[in-house]
């Protein structure tokens, strides 16, 4: 019995190591720029602005978590944003300024749900399906936008909704009732169970398809509120609205500890985590003056670096 | 400063300092003892200071900041509102003076102004001039806009057009580029518009943004395969390796070609017997750009309101002009470091005037 | 043949992470016998052999084959050493061909100059069939075709190719038929002829009574003894694996019909599924534990996805009387008070890298929420009971499933349903791959639950376990329902086995 | 054996059904643009992207993702071809260059990412992002240039010969030597075949430096169409990884009826007849990526075989069936 405790107090303090890693490292990367800025980067208009960036990318993160656990990469950002964005814009120039967020939500659910459906259906890989609906978003967008001869803007009369504390508030509330989702409730949990062994959670009595089904909702209303934050804040859409946003995503939500390969290990904060991590780099590099062309090579050995220490190889033993 | 390369590293370590200390200082509000303006930094956002223009436009733009002791903080690689948004936070985090910006998206430039105003730092566009008719009256009304400086894209569209109907051209070939880019989009609006003025056939390919040349000779032969009649054709960019691998894929043909962007052999591309027309020089206007922003910096500003120029592209049409453009243009230090002083003096009428006078003509005669 | 020992293994030890898998191991082989290897569910048998192979690094101890010291550092030195394993799990990759399969990793025996010579290496594969009794089978099919036994023997030809002087057989007849075991003996007898040795590790006490020459016990990862000859009996091998007699009361004693015949819980009606299934019908009763039994492939798997709504039949519909239901897929099943304890646990049951305690929450989650809420507290509560009622042999709620042996793994896949409050339970093969300590405590709870009211269909391809516990028996051919037999102690194996064959 | 033969033909024509499909259609809706010498454009085209998609897919059939494969191509080329350059070289020198660089970007790829033991997708994306700097800040900016006589590399013979070489390398490294059934191997069972004896490691950083050496191919071969290499920083290379991607998928989907190597050229081809499609049929070429998109998507309903396409096709065949008594 007593080695029983023991042995249980082992494997905490392993988890509990790893668990902290992503914010030591967070924590890390904060003091290094504080320090090498003579204390800049600390001050508070800074980290309110870091803040701010953040907003949309935690959004964004806490959907594609849930897609995530159950296995599925999702490579579609980058198209969602920009069709979303685009045809939201669109709806909002000849239908009144406030149609602009329900086009929005619409179109990244149908984005998202088409991927989860599709996924189903063919039985092929959510990478690739992502990857195609990327691309049509990304085509529809540019084809909208090409044959345009004024460019899309936010109705002015929205323009109000882009401020600090209603982007907190969201952000905050968002993830609070999406760690609640993911942790505590059944959809969280199943989508998890599937990502682990799908048909375990089929012989379980799980609903894969439906909750796959689900977990692709909550992945489109959140990149529905992604969307429009990141549509508020830009103040238009266009043809390269969103490039490169889905490798970013990825890459924040991995440097924070989530899994790739889904399952029970998935963590909410290691969204939270990844994105102010990322974020400070990118400030913390802009601060110091860094030449453009070594900022590449500065994040990557960083990137190497932390994920090499926070990254856990336990679950997986091969590492894809 | 053609002479001045060895200056040009210590000053270049020194600027790096003082921008490092420029953050701490105007940020914490303590008094500086150096020169007022050597610790002046300014944000420059910039698709990328790689491919031809951009590059080019870096050259130009280090030497006159280290003629003017300004220490420039480059943002590259966004190619949408959002990231330019993100990019001029970090920037004002890093405590710049002042931003110069090549704007992604037309509308959004009243956004990004916006994000300057309650920092209190001016704002200057270059490579763009406001199409969207709310961002214009914003930005025009606003105190820290120092104005915008453009080339006249749809003018060398016209031109271009003109030139291939002069050497006898009739179907025309457009090589386009995916919408987004708001300069690249000027430039291909213009030709377009042309054309259909005047009732002359032409087809278009569309490559995106991040084509490489070999998508765009793809594009191109492409193009030319699904319609035999084109026999001029106008490239709106192609800086990275495109225009070259055009210009060769096409040799020997009798397809004339003109361009927005330079290969990097231009007198050898002339030689090469397809090429009839590119548009050049652009480099100079983030220079003028920056001038303009670092007279509003530092109090001199040309005008009151913000100012709105236009730039000279320099037109090459023969191997003899593009010999004439290697010889002089090498460096792009068009101006020396009185010239710089001598043009921040200036006030706005000269000022328009001496940009008006940028031609291939003025800077071989300044260059002699 | 006393005296030499082809392979002497001499206190092994093997911890991973807190559990001390192997402690103190010692065995000899001597060449020219079938050496079997007994224990409990996670006694460390697969350890020590997979150490003797090569897979594994001992902490320490040594290992010494013929007079040289045996240290491999991988699975491939083990076999240029001669010695082969057939593994527990799977052992073949899929998508590949047969051939690819056979000769993987040696594929430069058949190329030259860089380049593989497919039809020589073809012709080598068919060789290999042909001696595991698969000679009808193409090499160059794609080994998916292959059935999971097909594919076990294949194996088996795949090390025997390698003329290896160890075989190690590790639970290997678990995934056997009747048939495939016959080949499986076979070569072991082959090996025994050559003077050559065999490791067999299987939980079938009379299977190792008839095959093996000597026995060796294993308890908690540590050496007990060494059976030879006569003295090799089922008792014996139970009294010393256990480490106390075994009394009586492994199966049920009771003979009398003890279930609720007017109290059908479970109708089977006229399922045809595929060549699979043909008109199969059936009741299982309130209390009831209703036996089927049969040759692998006699459709008997198929049938317990049928009924728990995991396949769906071509025509005939599967209904719950009492609630008025037809099963139409596992979600309705398991909502209704159904479970499924799936034949392959690693695969279809269980959640390998998850936590105990999330796997044992896996069918329970709307009884643990509390709201709309699961809890962590509610949650590792109901795990903490499942453990402790089945005896559930783990080193921390929160290790990994795949850190458990297998009999281990078994009992978290019936916790899983247990903690579900399952009413009707289908069994495929409850007790595959498990010790007699943890099978009589199954057989236990069977009891228990039928004593509860619970119904129970226990599908299974051992016949004494069938006749010890259940009340009816279907026999089951080619997909089809052939025999009824009732519970009595008169009927006995043999009557079984003629109507199965 | 004729019914091999038989069922044979019958998946490639399955195989390469997409592509034949969208040929007749541009030839009903564009004849005059579909003669001998634009079919042989089109398949001169494909050649290209095909030979970097036959890299990318040795990595991409392991389950690696390899962002870096575009930076590879472009920092390769900047290096191998700058230093050739520094040694006053020839073309064939440059060529060489080019090819062992990108060779050797691609190894060091393969080593840091067992090295760390981290997903492949961080792992490249950390490469790429240090390989596009060190293409930016290589010979202090602005790449490379090379001689106008280096465009022997983009003559007809010279391209077809190196996409020949290629497809024949990739062909046989895939289909024919130990490496191939090893790779085929861990892509099926990454466990079982470390447990036959295969070095799941050493498979990997192969698979890396074969990208590396197509790559290098593919970099001599766009040096030769453009004598110039400009940097790309930002994640600017992504893209061409994402070309050579979408036709490892068309690959994917279609490799139970016809060999992945020649997969990836029909991938090429696909993606190339719709460019060209679009521009003969005179719709915005903004179009370009919905389109491949869609036929990606197509090419994957047509051989999956996952159970609602499964039934889905046996309800139609029924209805076909019916139809026609
Ligand atoms: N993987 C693990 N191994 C060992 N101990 C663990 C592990 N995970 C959690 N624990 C420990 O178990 C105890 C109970 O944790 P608890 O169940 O509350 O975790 P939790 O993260 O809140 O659960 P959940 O994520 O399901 O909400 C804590 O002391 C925790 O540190
Ligand atoms: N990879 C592993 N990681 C952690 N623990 C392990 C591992 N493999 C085995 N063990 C532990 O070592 C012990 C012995 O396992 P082993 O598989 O050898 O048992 P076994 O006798 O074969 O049991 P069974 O008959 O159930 O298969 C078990 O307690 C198990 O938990
Ligand atoms: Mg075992
Ligand atoms: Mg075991």
């Amino acid at each position: 019995m007593k080695e029983k405790k023991e042995t249980k107090n082992k494997w905490i303090t392993k988890d509990l190591v790893r668990t902290y890693l992503p914010i030591l490292a967070l924590v890390f990367v904060v003091a290094l720029f504080a320090a090498l800025s003579g204390g800049t980067t600390l001050k508070m208009t800074n980290i309110k602005q870091i803040m701010l960036q953040s907003c949309t990318y935690i959004v964004a993160g806490l959907g594609i978590i849930f897609t995530m656990s159950l296995g599925n990469m999702d490579m579609s950002l980058d198209g969602i944003v920009c069709l979303g964005g685009c045809l939201g814009l669109l709806a909002a120039e000849s239908l009144g300024s406030w149609v602009v967020i329900p086009v929005i939500f619409l179109v990244t659910i149908l984005c998202e749900m088409a991927i989860g459906s599709l996924n189903i259906l063919l039985g092929i890989n959510s990478v690739i399906v992502s990857f195609a609906v990327s691309f049509f978003g990304k085509g529809v967008a540019g084809y909208i936008i090409g044959s345009r001869t004024k460019s899309l803007s936010l109705p002015g009369s929205l323009s109000f909704l882009y401020n600090r504390s209603l982007y907190f508030a969201v952000t905050i509330v968002a993830i609070i009732v999406l760690s609640i989702l993911f942790h505590y409730t059944k959809l969280g949990k199943r989508a998890m169970a599937i990502g682990s062994n799908a048909s375990a959670a089929k012989a379980s009595g799980i609903h894969v398809v439906k909750y796959k089904l689900l977990a692709y909702l909550v992945a489109g209303v959140m990149m529905g509120l992604a969307v429009t934050l990141v549509v508020l804040r830009a103040g238009s859409a266009g043809a390269t609205s969103g490039s490169g946003f889905h490798v970013t995503v990825l890459l924040m939500m991995v440097i924070g500890g989530a899994s790739l390969t889904g399952g029970t290990k998935e963590k909410v904060y290691s969204v939270v985590v990844g994105v102010l991590l990322f974020l400070c780099l990118e400030n913390g590099l802009t601060v110091l003056g860094v030449d453009p062309n070594m900022i590449g090579l500065i994040e990557g050995i960083i990137f190497l670096g932390s994920v090499t220490l926070t990254f856990d190889r336990d679950g997986v033993p091969y590492i894809l | 400063g053609c002479g001045n390369n060895k200056d040009s590293e210590a000053a270049d370590s020194q600027t790096k300092d003082g921008g490092a200390g420029t953050v701490s200082e105007s940020g914490s509000g303590e008094e500086d003892s150096k020169a007022a303006d050597s610790d002046i930094s300014i944000g420059v956002v910039i698709w990328s200071t790689d491919d031809g223009l951009g590059a080019d436009s870096k050259t130009a733009l280090d030497a006159v900041a280290e003629d003017l002791n300004v220490s420039l903080v480059y943002r590259t690689g966004s190619y949408d509102a959002e990231s330019q948004t993100t990019d001029y936070e970090n920037l004002l985090a890093a405590g710049v003076d002042g931003i110069l910006c090549c704007v992604i998206n037309d509308t959004s430039t009243d956004d990004l102004l916006k994000i300057c105003e309650e920092a209190g730092i001016p704002m200057q566009i270059f490579f763009r001039n406001i199409m969207d008719e709310d961002a214009y009256n914003y930005c025009m009304a606003s105190d820290l806009f120092a104005g915008y400086i453009c080339e006249d894209e749809g003018g060398a569209g016209v031109d271009m057009v003109d030139e291939l109907l002069a050497s006898g051209c009739t179907t025309f070939g457009l090589l386009n580029r995916e919408a987004g880019n708001g300069v690249i989009d000027r430039r291909q609006a213009g030709v377009m518009e042309y054309l259909d003025e005047k009732g002359l056939t032409y087809y278009v390919s569309t490559s995106s943004n991040t084509a490489t040349a070999t998508d765009m000779v793809d594009a191109t032969d492409q193009l030319l395969a699904a319609h035999s009649d084109i026999n001029g054709l106008i490239c709106s960019s192609g800086s990275n390796g495109a225009i070259d691998a055009i210009i060769t894929d096409l040799q020997g043909s009798d397809i004339k070609i003109t361009s927005f962007d330079t290969p990097v052999d231009i007198p050898g591309s002339f030689e090469a017997g397809n090429l009839v027309m590119l548009t050049t020089g652009a480099q100079i206007d983030p220079v003028y750009a920056l001038i303009n922003l670092y007279c509003k910096i530092t109090g001199k500003a040309k005008s009151d309101t913000p100012a709105e120029y236009g730039s000279n592209y320099i037109y090459m049409k023969s191997a003899e002009d593009a010999a004439t453009y290697e010889q002089y243009f090498s460096e792009f230090n068009t101006y020396t470091a009185e010239e710089v002083q001598g043009l921040v003096e200036m006030d706005l009428d000269s000022f328009v005037a001496e940009m008006g006078n940028y031609s291939l003509e003025m800077v071989a005669e300044k260059m002699k | 043949m006393e005296g030499k020992v082809v392979l002497k293994v001499e206190g092994l030890n093997k911890s991973f992470g807190p559990t001390k898998a192997v402690v103190d191991m010692h065995l000899e082989i001597h060449p020219g016998e079938i050496h079997g290897l007994i224990g409990e569910n996670g006694s460390g048998k697969s350890t020590v052999t997979s150490m003797i192979a090569g897979c594994l690094k001992p902490d320490s101890g040594v290992m010494i084959m013929n007079g040289k010291r045996h240290e491999p550092k991988s699975m491939l030195e083990g076999r240029a050493s001669g010695i082969c394993m057939l593994l527990q799990e799977k052992g073949t990759i899929n998508h590949l061909t047969i051939s690819e399969n056979i000769y993987l990793g040696e594929e430069n025996q058949f190329s030259k100059g860089g380049i593989v010579n497919r039809r020589r290496m073809n012709q080598a594969a068919r060789k290999v069939l042909e001696s595991i009794d698969l000679g009808h089978v193409e090499p160059s099919h794609l080994i998916d075709e292959l059935s999971f036994e097909d594919r076990k023997l294949v194996e088996a030809g795949m090390a025997m190719k390698e003329d290896p002087k160890i075989l190690i057989v590790d639970e290997t007849t678990t995934a056997l038929s009747q048939k495939g075991r016959e080949v499986l003996y076979r070569i072991m007898s082959q090996m025994k002829e050559k003077e050559k040795s065999v490791i067999f590790i299987s939980h079938d006490l009379d299977e190792l009574k008839q095959v093996c020459d000597r026995v060796t016990v294993m308890r908690d990862g540590a050496y007990i003894t060494t059976l030879s000859g006569e003295e090799i009996t089922v008792d014996a091998m139970r009294h010393h694996m256990i480490g106390r007699d075994f009394s009586d009361g492994y199966y049920r004693v009771d003979y009398e019909d003890n279930y609720d015949h007017d109290t059908v819980m479970l109708e089977v009606d006229h399922v045809n599924l595929g060549k699979a299934l043909k008109d199969v019908s059936l009741q299982l009763h309130k209390g009831e534990i209703l036996g089927i039994g049969g040759l692998t492939d006699c459709g008997m798997h198929d049938l317990c996805k049928v009924i728990y709504g995991l396949v769906k039949p071509d025509s005939g519909e599967v209904r719950l009387p009492q609630k008025e239901i037809t099963i139409r897929n596992s979600t309705q099943a398991a909502e209704n008070g159904m479970g499924y304890v799936p034949k392959d646990r690693e695969l279809e049951g269980l959640m390998m890298a998850a936590s105990i305690r999330d796997n044992i929450n896996l069918m329970s989650m709307d009884k643990v929420k509390k709201g709309f809420l699961i809890t962590s507290g509610s949650t590792r509560k109901l795990a903490e009971e499942q453990v402790d009622m089945l005896r559930i042999k783990i080193g921390g709620l929160e290790l990994p499933v795949s850190s458990l042996s297998g009999g281990n793994k078994q009992k978290v896949s019936i916790a899983k349903c247990m903690a579900n409050d399952v009413q009707i339970f289908i069994m495929d093969c409850p007790t595959r791959g498990i010790d007699i300590g943890v099978k009589a405590a199954i057989y236990c709870l069977l009891e228990q639950f039928k004593a509860q009211g619970r119904a129970i269909l226990m599908i299974s391809e051992e016949l004494p376990e069938l006749l010890g516990m259940a009340d009816n028996l279907l026999i089951m051919k080619d997909g089809e329902i052939t025999a009824h037999i009732r519970r009595s102690p008169e009927v006995s194996e043999h009557d079984v086995i003629v109507k199965m064959i | 054996m004729s019914k091999k033969i038989a069922y044979k033909a019958k998946n490639i024509l399955i195989a390469v059904a997409i592509p034949l499909i969208l040929y007749i259609v541009l030839l009903l809706a564009a004849p005059q643009a579909m003669g001998d010498t634009q079919i042989f454009g089109i398949l001169r085209q494909a050649m290209l992207p095909a030979i970097l998609a036959w890299g990318v897919a040795f990595a991409c059939k392991l389950g690696l993702w390899h962002f870096a494969a575009g930076a590879n191509v472009i920092t390769g080329i900047i290096l191998g071809a700058g230093i050739a350059n520094r040694l006053g070289g020839g073309n064939a020198l440059i060529a060489i260059s080019i090819i062992l660089m990108c060779t050797l970007i691609g190894l060091l790829c393969g080593l840091i990412y067992v090295w760390i033991k981290v997903p492949s997708i961080i792992s490249t994306v950390g490469c790429m992002l240090i390989l596009e700097s060190v293409s930016a800040l290589a010979w202090g900016g602005g790449g490379v240039s090379v001689d106008k006589s280096y465009g022997i590399f983009n003559g007809n013979v010279v391209v077809i010969a190196c996409t020949v070489i290629c497809c024949l390398i990739a062909y046989f490294v895939y289909s024919r030597t130990k490496y191939g059934f090893n790779l085929k191997a861990v892509a099926s069972d990454i466990k079982v075949a470390e447990q036959q004896g295969i070095d799941v490691r050493k498979v990997k950083v192969i698979s890396f430096v074969l990208v590396g050496l197509f790559s290098g191919f593919y970099g001599v071969l766009t040096l030769g169409r453009s004598f110039v290499q400009n940097p790309t920083t930002n994640m600017g290379s992504m893209d061409m990884v994402f070309n050579a991607i979408m036709c490892f998928f068309v690959a994917a989907a279609i490799e139970k009826r016809i060999n992945l190597i020649a997969g990836v050229f029909i991938g090429a081809v696909t993606v190339q007849l719709i460019k060209f499609g679009i521009v003969a049929i005179g719709i915005s070429g903004q179009f370009n990526n919905a389109a491949v998109a869609i036929a990606l998507l197509v090419f994957c309903a047509i051989s999956s075989e996952s159970g609602p396409m499964l039934k889905l096709r046996s309800k139609l065949r029924v209805s076909f069936d019916r139809s026609r008594a």
